[in-house]
């Protein structure tokens, strides 16, 4: 088709600081990737290894974790840091699979940062852009 | 009376031997029945159409394998997977990671002195090893590697009497007796030392045990051995996946032991047993 | 009826043009009127304006919906509203779900109506997805203790205790001290009013003055005081709290002690007084000084030689040496923690620690305090001290130390040099600073007031200190403006910084509090909830929380009396169950979960499973991700609601 | 029937699947080919990579009818390799573990799948047998429970134990299952004695069927040591047809010595002595193999037994059928050595385990298995990883031999045969039994020297 790849980016966002940085983005009328697909969880502590690779396998080609500042900035007190955690475990386990830790980044954000959301979603949304699809089976519903 | 059979597909016959170190349960178990198809101990070549309960063990590795498995679920009323690797894909499965084709070659190609590839009428190996309920449907599952010959003998009891058989929903740990203090060890130890404290639970010590995310009935018999639970008998809630479970309690416990060595040697932690049907190897099926 | 098969509402808000404009409002409604399990789909100009409003409530009485999705702005903005639509329409509010096509697409892509349109179908889909795993959760009550734990009695406890008693609450404050009054009974004259710290009378007091510790404090039958006493742990949660406390015994009989010092007089051990800094001495049967509340005497254990003496002479029989420590537990709604701060030791700066003559600005105040004449002396040889230099920011603002300011340096300095010059303007007395930072009312005065008493301001850094033959000190200064200055002193002094005891963290450990980077208890947030903590019920006020003079310490104390009071004049929390449970025959009882938990939300019961309570839980769902036996799930984000979003929307049109 | 295939799909009563095709041309038997059908399972692959120390766990999974000595071979092996000597009571109770294996390893053989052909029952199956004579039936319960419970008291579980690691044991063996296996293993002294005579008998009673069994004369491989029987721990031998030991070497040289090949028509490979070529190389493993080796039996009932099989086979014995009775003598020799073990006061010491220290290294752990010699060669990285295995079971030893005597065997009974199709494949399928093959171990026969 000659169209340009257009890939597919879940954010996961936290309720606190994330999702609300995302929504001042668009109050303040910033634009990023239409790609970029906003999931929310009340903490990014929530976010199991499971959502993450389940994303990918129902078809992502990259996963954003994004909470909120480190330092204490967390509404849950350091859920944010036990993301880190695992993101950092699982760029492995991507690596390993064959679909490549640059794919998942963890960012950390306030809730009053909608410029760093837009600089963050936009940054990412290229890196996939240029590394391509994925590849994998699209799961059949 | 009901006609039953048994097969094997890919796997260890584990399941058989469990089966007949029933020994007199199995007798009398069968005596009411009849057992038309029991390759490893009768001498019936061919599952008769229609049987009313197959017990299938093993996995599907081969062409060979599937097209048992399809004739048998064709021809049977009830069909239940014993084992692990009918169940999970079992231990086999680790090697859904690596390509057909360089298995086959490693494995039968640079060999000295004479070298030649298997050909000829051999069943074409499978790009990867599957559980039983991925080429078929399955009514019961009993999973363990093997199952626990009580569980199989109460299951197969429960089946034969049309009830369904009840496996134990709770964790291993549940049955352990070591000893919990509640304390994670940020060690990662290997079973290259033994417990230094035969009382204290393995996972706090910092042994990558399986027990908290693999389902009881087996009377945590490896942990009163001191060593680590493996995971054999897969998650409680089979739409969990067990090793994904523990790879998340163990990274923010600090012990993210898949960040020091490569999912190669991790999986055989994780997904020992069922690796074929986790979401890492989901993710390697590629378009 | 969540169980039931899903008949999901979707309602698409143009918003005005907020959203119209860029997203095809009309053909959303017509995909999402084609998606599996939706049995309406309706668009409207304002979903939250009454017609919109009651445009969803008669949908899901006419075409019976259990699940509504509202395509509309962020729900920070209007989850409440829609699930109050939902309740009054009979269905439970958490079976609503939002989905956000306002900020995170129609306003992201104002002028890509395409692009709008695309990601709010997305959106759309995934919310749908969602909303057929939503599950009907309720609320319960639990009932509040009207009692009122405060943790210190400094400045801060004292007055949320008085003003907790006010509201008619049993209070009970515990002190690990013999006597109340912290640091605040220690400073001598405070500003900005120039009276006595021991005496400050607090805001709702009668026209004439009372000494608060004799008079309000003791005299309150609400409120009951437990000196020497530490808590050693606690339980519960808000509303019921039950708290551990170890008194360490008194040996004096508060009642039967008459203040007479007969025992004091008797006793042949002999001391340095802490209150004083150890510039008096004392026995070890005291009173630190005369105005100690409780008033009465009490045996110091670690000096005392168990004699007997004392109890010999005691006239009411009010001494026992045998007395033992003590465990009480209480039962309390509500917890005000306000265990204050210590001065900064600096030991190894500016010969603080070598030379007797370097000291603090708490020393100082205890001299102040003492003195007889127009004189200080230097405590090295008693000889006047003529020459004073003092030293800022000691410990503060210095990154090898504490990088904060501790607040109140400057205006204790201005404060100690204005009385100082005041008693004898002979004195000569040199200010070295960094900034001076006066932000308070009525502060500034007494800054212009030590300039006209000649007070010398130098602007720089103290590079060395020497001691000369005659013992006074000589001071090498690093300019700001450039260049060095030389100063001669009889007397340093060093406006050290605040910090937390070191006993304050084993605290917050028991308490479950957590602190910020820079040591202080971490308040909720810094601006919106200062006084409020990681754990509901439990609140944060004074100088535990960071470095703050006496009229913020009481604002903040008056504050935490309001909030604590919120709850305990309810009488119950009304606690929503979309929080995490377990599953008792999965749960394993590792524990990992209770570890993980910021808010001590989980408990393991006595059959060995974790469980969580459910007033406590905050909804954060740390504890889903750490179980390893996937026990534990959280209401309203469970796995299978989760994954159902992140499948929606990625799936394929 | 003058030209065409006869085939048996699936052989039954043996573990695991296969096929054997006989190639008929002009009234004659041309070619006869046992196919290994059963899938290969790649576990010298699988375990590249992993934790060493979990090698024992995992390989054992290769078999569910001998896994003790996979657990055994493999934690040799990992010890080899690191440089690591368990200490001897360590040693002692995986010597139990390995007699507990082959007590119920061959008495399962013997009773599921030997004995319904032998007593030719009409039900050839153990239900046929707990039908005709329930107390042979109990007693082969027996026997099979005993070993199992071996297994369970030593390795922690039955089927699959877990105790042998690198290092040691990682459980000593409790007083009261001492007790309970010593009371046990006495009520089976006598059933299996009972079972060694029932199989005697059969070789007077069933002369005819035994004497076409007469197949050739082979070379035997086993582990020996001092030419005394031996199961963990020794020398591997090699004897000649004519009973002379010919070679003798280190576990550790084993690939100087044996070398193997593929087949086309099967998953397994075919190994042989490569002093002599293939197939002139061709061996015979198990226990016969280990009889045969064995220069002198002690008194006793062992003892009365070796002779009457060299009396009916001379020695040493090349007659196939010898195989079971063979198997029989063994597990008379296994519970009396059971009894020994368990007697002896040091079997409950405490001090089973020493650590092990993960290093670069290669180790070749040898047993022998019920059905024969057991090789694992491994080789780990600094971390203790594996990065290199090698897997070699006794029934791909035994293979090449049992292809060759199905040949032989079909060739000299299809002149007469006609009409009588059906006992020539049952007999054929009778020989296959009694070397007892183990499929599912028999794939994984692979030597991984990746060529650089």
């Amino acid at each position: 088709m000659g169209s340009k790849f257009e890939p597919k980016v879940v954010a996961f966002c936290c309720w606190w600081c994330a999702y609300g940085a995302a929504d001042l983005a668009g109050i303040s009328k910033l634009t990023y990737p239409a790609s970029v697909r906003i999931v929310r969880v009340p903490c990014s502590g929530r976010i199991d290894a499971l959502h993450i690779l389940k994303a990918f396998r129902a078809g992502a080609d990259g996963v954003i974790v994004a909470g909120c500042l480190k330092d204490g900035g967390c509404h849950y007190v350091d859920g944010n840091m036990k993301a880190e955690r695992r993101v950092k475990a699982l760029k492995k386990a991507l690596d390993s699979v064959g679909i490549g830790s640059e794919r998942l980044e963890m960012y950390f954000l306030s809730a009053g940062m909608p410029d760093k959301f837009v600089e963050y979603t936009t940054e990412f949304a290229r890196r996939i852009e240029q590394l391509g699809p994925v590849g994998l089976e699209v799961k059949q519903a | 009376m009901t006609t039953i059979a048994t097969l094997s597909l890919s796997g260890d016959a584990g399941c058989h031997v469990i089966l007949a170190s029933l020994h007199e349960k199995l007798i009398k178990l069968l005596e009411p029945h009849e057992l038309v198809f029991c390759q490893i101990l009768k001498d019936s070549r061919t599952i008769p159409d229609p049987v009313d309960l197959t017990l299938v063990e093993g996995s599907v590795r081969t062409e060979y394998d599937r097209e048992r498995l399809r004739e048998a679920r064709a021809r049977t009323k009830t069909f239940v997977a014993i084992g692990s690797c009918a169940c999970f894909g079992g231990i086999q499965s680790l090697c859904n990671v690596l390509d057909r084709q360089e298995l086959m070659r490693e494995t039968y190609g640079a060999m000295a002195p004479e070298t030649s590839l298997p050909r000829g009428d051999l069943p074409e190996v499978l790009p990867k090893n599957l559980p039983v309920h991925e080429v078929v449907n399955v009514d019961f599952s009993i999973p363990g590697c093997p199952p626990e010959s009580d569980e199989v003998a109460s299951c197969l009891q429960a089946i034969l009497s049309g009830g369904t058989p009840q496996l134990s929903l709770k964790n291993v740990c549940d049955e352990c007796k070591k000893e919990r203090k509640g304390k994670l060890e940020a060690k990662i130890r290997r079973l290259t030392e033994r417990p230094t404290d035969l009382d204290r639970c393995l996972l706090e010590l910092g042994y990558v045990c399986m027990g908290p995310a693999t389902r009881a009935g087996c009377q945590a018999k490896c942990l009163a051995a001191n060593v680590p639970c493996e995971g054999c008998r897969g998650p409680a809630d089979q739409k969990y996946d067990q090793g994904v479970a523990m790879l998340d309690a163990l990274t923010s416990a600090g012990r993210d032991a898949i960040s020091v060595y490569s999912l190669a040697t991790m999986s055989a932690m994780y997904h020992r047993y069922s690796f074929a049907t986790s979401i890492l190897a989901k993710l390697f099926e590629r378009k | 009826m969540s169980s039931r098969k899903p008949r999901i509402g979707v309602f698409v808000c143009h918003c005005g043009l907020n959203i119209a404009k860029s997203v095809d409002v009309k053909a959303l409604r017509e995909y999402a009127s084609k998606m599996d399990g939706v049995a309406c789909a309706v668009d409207y100009e304002f979903m939250c304006s009454e017609t919109g409003q009651g445009l969803i409530k008669d949908s899901i009485k006419k075409h019976e919906l259990n699940r509504v999705v509202v395509a509309s702005c962020s729900p920070k903005l209007h989850e409440l509203t829609f699930r109050r639509v939902l309740s009054e329409a009979g269905l439970n509010p958490f079976l609503l779900e939002m989905a956000n096509i306002r900020e995170q697409c129609s306003w992201a892509y104002l002028f890509e109506p395409e692009k709008a349109t695309e990601k709010a179908r997305h959106i759309v889909r995934s919310s749908i997805e969602r909303s057929k795993f939503l599950q009907e959760i309720g609320e319960k009550e639990e009932p509040v203790k009207p009692s009122a734990l405060v943790v210190g009695a400094g400045l801060a406890g004292i007055h949320a205790a008085l003003g907790l008693a006010d509201h008619g609450f049993q209070v009970y404050v515990i002190e690990k001290s013999p006597f109340v009054g912290g640091n605040a009974a220690r400073l001598g004259n405070v500003f900005p009013t120039e009276d006595c710290g021991i005496c400050i009378a607090p805001y709702s007091s009668e026209v004439h003055r009372k000494c608060l510790y004799k008079q309000q404090f003791v005299n309150n039958p609400l409120i009951k005081l437990y000196t020497l006493s530490r808590l050693k742990s606690l339980s519960g949660y808000v509303g019921n709290f039950r708290a551990r406390v170890e008194q360490a015994p008194r040996h004096v009989d508060e009642k039967l002690c008459v203040d007479c010092g007969k025992c004091a007089t008797a006793c042949p051990v002999e001391v340095p007084n802490e209150y004083d800094l150890g510039l008096s001495r004392r026995k070890a049967v005291y009173l630190p000084l005369l105005q100690a509340t409780p008033h009465a005497y009490v045996i110091d254990d670690s000096t005392c030689t168990r004699c007997g003496k004392c109890v010999e002479i005691c006239p009411t029989k009010a001494i026992n040496l045998e007395q033992k420590p003590s465990i009480i537990d209480l039962d309390v709604g509500t917890i005000v923690v306000a265990v204050g701060c210590e001065e900064f030791q600096p030991e190894g700066l500016f010969n603080f620690g070598k030379n007797e003559d370097v000291i603090t600005q708490l020393k100082l105040a205890r001299m102040l305090d003492q003195r007889s004449g127009e004189d200080i002396f230097r405590l090295s040889d008693g000889k006047p001290a003529r020459r004073i230099v003092m030293i800022q920011c000691v410990g503060s603002r210095d990154k090898a130390t504490h990088a904060y300011c501790s607040k109140i340096c400057c205006m204790i300095a201005l404060k100690h040099a204005r009385t100082l010059k005041k008693m004898n303007p002979e004195v000569d007395i040199t200010i070295c600073y960094k900034d001076i930072r006066l932000p308070g009312r009525n502060y500034e005065r007494y800054y212009t007031d030590c300039q006209e008493l000649g007070v010398k301001f130098l602007w720089g850094d103290v590079t060395t200190i020497q001691e000369n033959p005659d013992r006074s000190l000589r001071l090498g200064v690093g300019l700001a403006t450039g260049g060095t200055a030389s100063l001669e002193a009889d007397l340093v002094v060093l406006s050290s910084a605040i910090v937390l005891s070191k006993e304050t963290l084993e605290l917050s450990r028991i308490l479950n509090l957590t602190l910020s980077p820079d040591g202080f208890f971490m308040e909720q947030h810094p601006k919106l909830a200062p006084i409020d903590t990681n754990i509901d019920g439990i609140y944060i006020c004074g100088t535990c929380q960071g470095p703050k003079d006496m009229p913020e310490t009481i604002d903040q104390a008056m504050g935490t009396v309001a909030h604590a009071a919120i709850p305990m004049i309810a009488g119950k929390i009304k606690v929503d169950l979309a929080k995490a449970f377990v599953d008792e025959d999965l749960c394993i009882g590792c524990a990992n979960c209770a570890a993980v938990c910021p808010y001590s939300a989980i408990e393991m019961t006595s059959g060995g499973t974790a469980r969580v309570i459910e007033a406590v839980c905050k909804g954060c769902g740390i504890c889903v991700a750490e179980c390893p036996a996937l026990a534990i799930q959280l209401r309203h984000y469970d796995d299978r609601q989760v994954l159902a979003a992140v499948e929606g929307i990625l799936a394929e049109e | 029937m003058d030209a065409g295939e006869l085939t048996i799909e699936p052989v039954t009563r043996i573990e695991g699947h296969s096929r054997v095709t006989i190639l008929l041309e002009k009234k004659k038997v041309k070619g006869a080919r046992f196919n290994i059908v059963e899938s290969p399972r790649f576990f010298e692959k699988l375990l590249e990579g992993k934790f060493a120390e979990e090698a024992p766990r995992i390989t054992q999974r290769i078999c569910g009818v001998c896994p003790v000595a996979h657990h055994l071979a493999s934690v040799k092996a990992v010890e080899a390799a690191w440089d690591c000597s368990p200490p001897e009571a360590a040693i002692n109770l995986r010597r139990l573990m390995l007699v507990g294996q082959l007590i119920s390893s061959h008495s399962l053989h013997l009773g599921f799948l030997a004995l319904p052909d032998l007593l030719d029952l009409d039900d050839r199956s153990i239900l046929g047998i707990a039908q005709r004579d329930p107390k042979l039936a109990s007693s082969i319960f027996k026997l099979n429970r005993f070993g199992l419970r071996i297994t369970e008291a030593v390795g922690g579980r039955a089927v699959h134990p877990v105790s042998a690691i690198p290092g040691g044991m990682s459980k000593p063996l409790e007083g009261e299952l001492r007790d309970e296996l010593l009371v046990t293993g006495k009520e089976c002294m006598g059933m299996a004695y009972n079972l060694a005579d029932l199989l005697d008998e059969t070789g007077d009673n069933r002369r005819e069927l035994i004497r076409c069994f007469d197949l050739g004369r082979t070379r035997y491989l086993s582990l020996t040591s001092d030419g005394q029987y031996e199961l963990y721990d020794g020398k591997v031998a090699v004897l000649n047809p004519s009973g002379k030991k010919e070679i003798e070497f280190e576990p550790k040289d084993y690939s100087d010595h044996i070398a193997e090949k593929t087949i086309p028509h099967s998953y397994a490979k075919h190994p042989y002595l490569r002093r002599f070529g293939y197939p002139a190389g061709i061996y015979r493993v198990g226990p016969l193999a280990r009889l045969n080796m064995t220069a002198r039996a002690t008194a006793g009932r062992v003892a009365e037994h070796v002779m009457s099989l060299a009396k009916r086979f001379g020695r040493p014995a090349h007659n196939t059928f010898a195989y079971d009775h063979a198997r029989a003598i063994e597990l008379v020799h296994a519970v009396e050595q059971a009894l020994d073990m368990l007697t002896d006061p040091a079997i409950e010491t405490n001090d089973v385990f020493v650590r092990a220290q993960p290093r670069e290294g290669r180790g070749v752990g040898i047993v022998e298995a019920p059905r024969g010699l057991l090789i694992h060669d491994y080789r780990t990285d600094s971390d203790g990883l594996v990065t290199k295995a090698n897997i070699v079971t006794p029934t791909t030893q035994n293979t090449p031999s049992i292809e060759s005597e199905t040949l032989r065997l079909a060739s000299s009974l299809f002149p007469h045969a006609a009409g009588h199709v059906q006992e020539m494949l049952s007999r054929i399928e009778i020989l296959i039994r009694a070397y007892d093959p183990c499929l599912t171990c028999s794939t994984h026969f692979v030597e991984l020297r990746r060529s650089a």
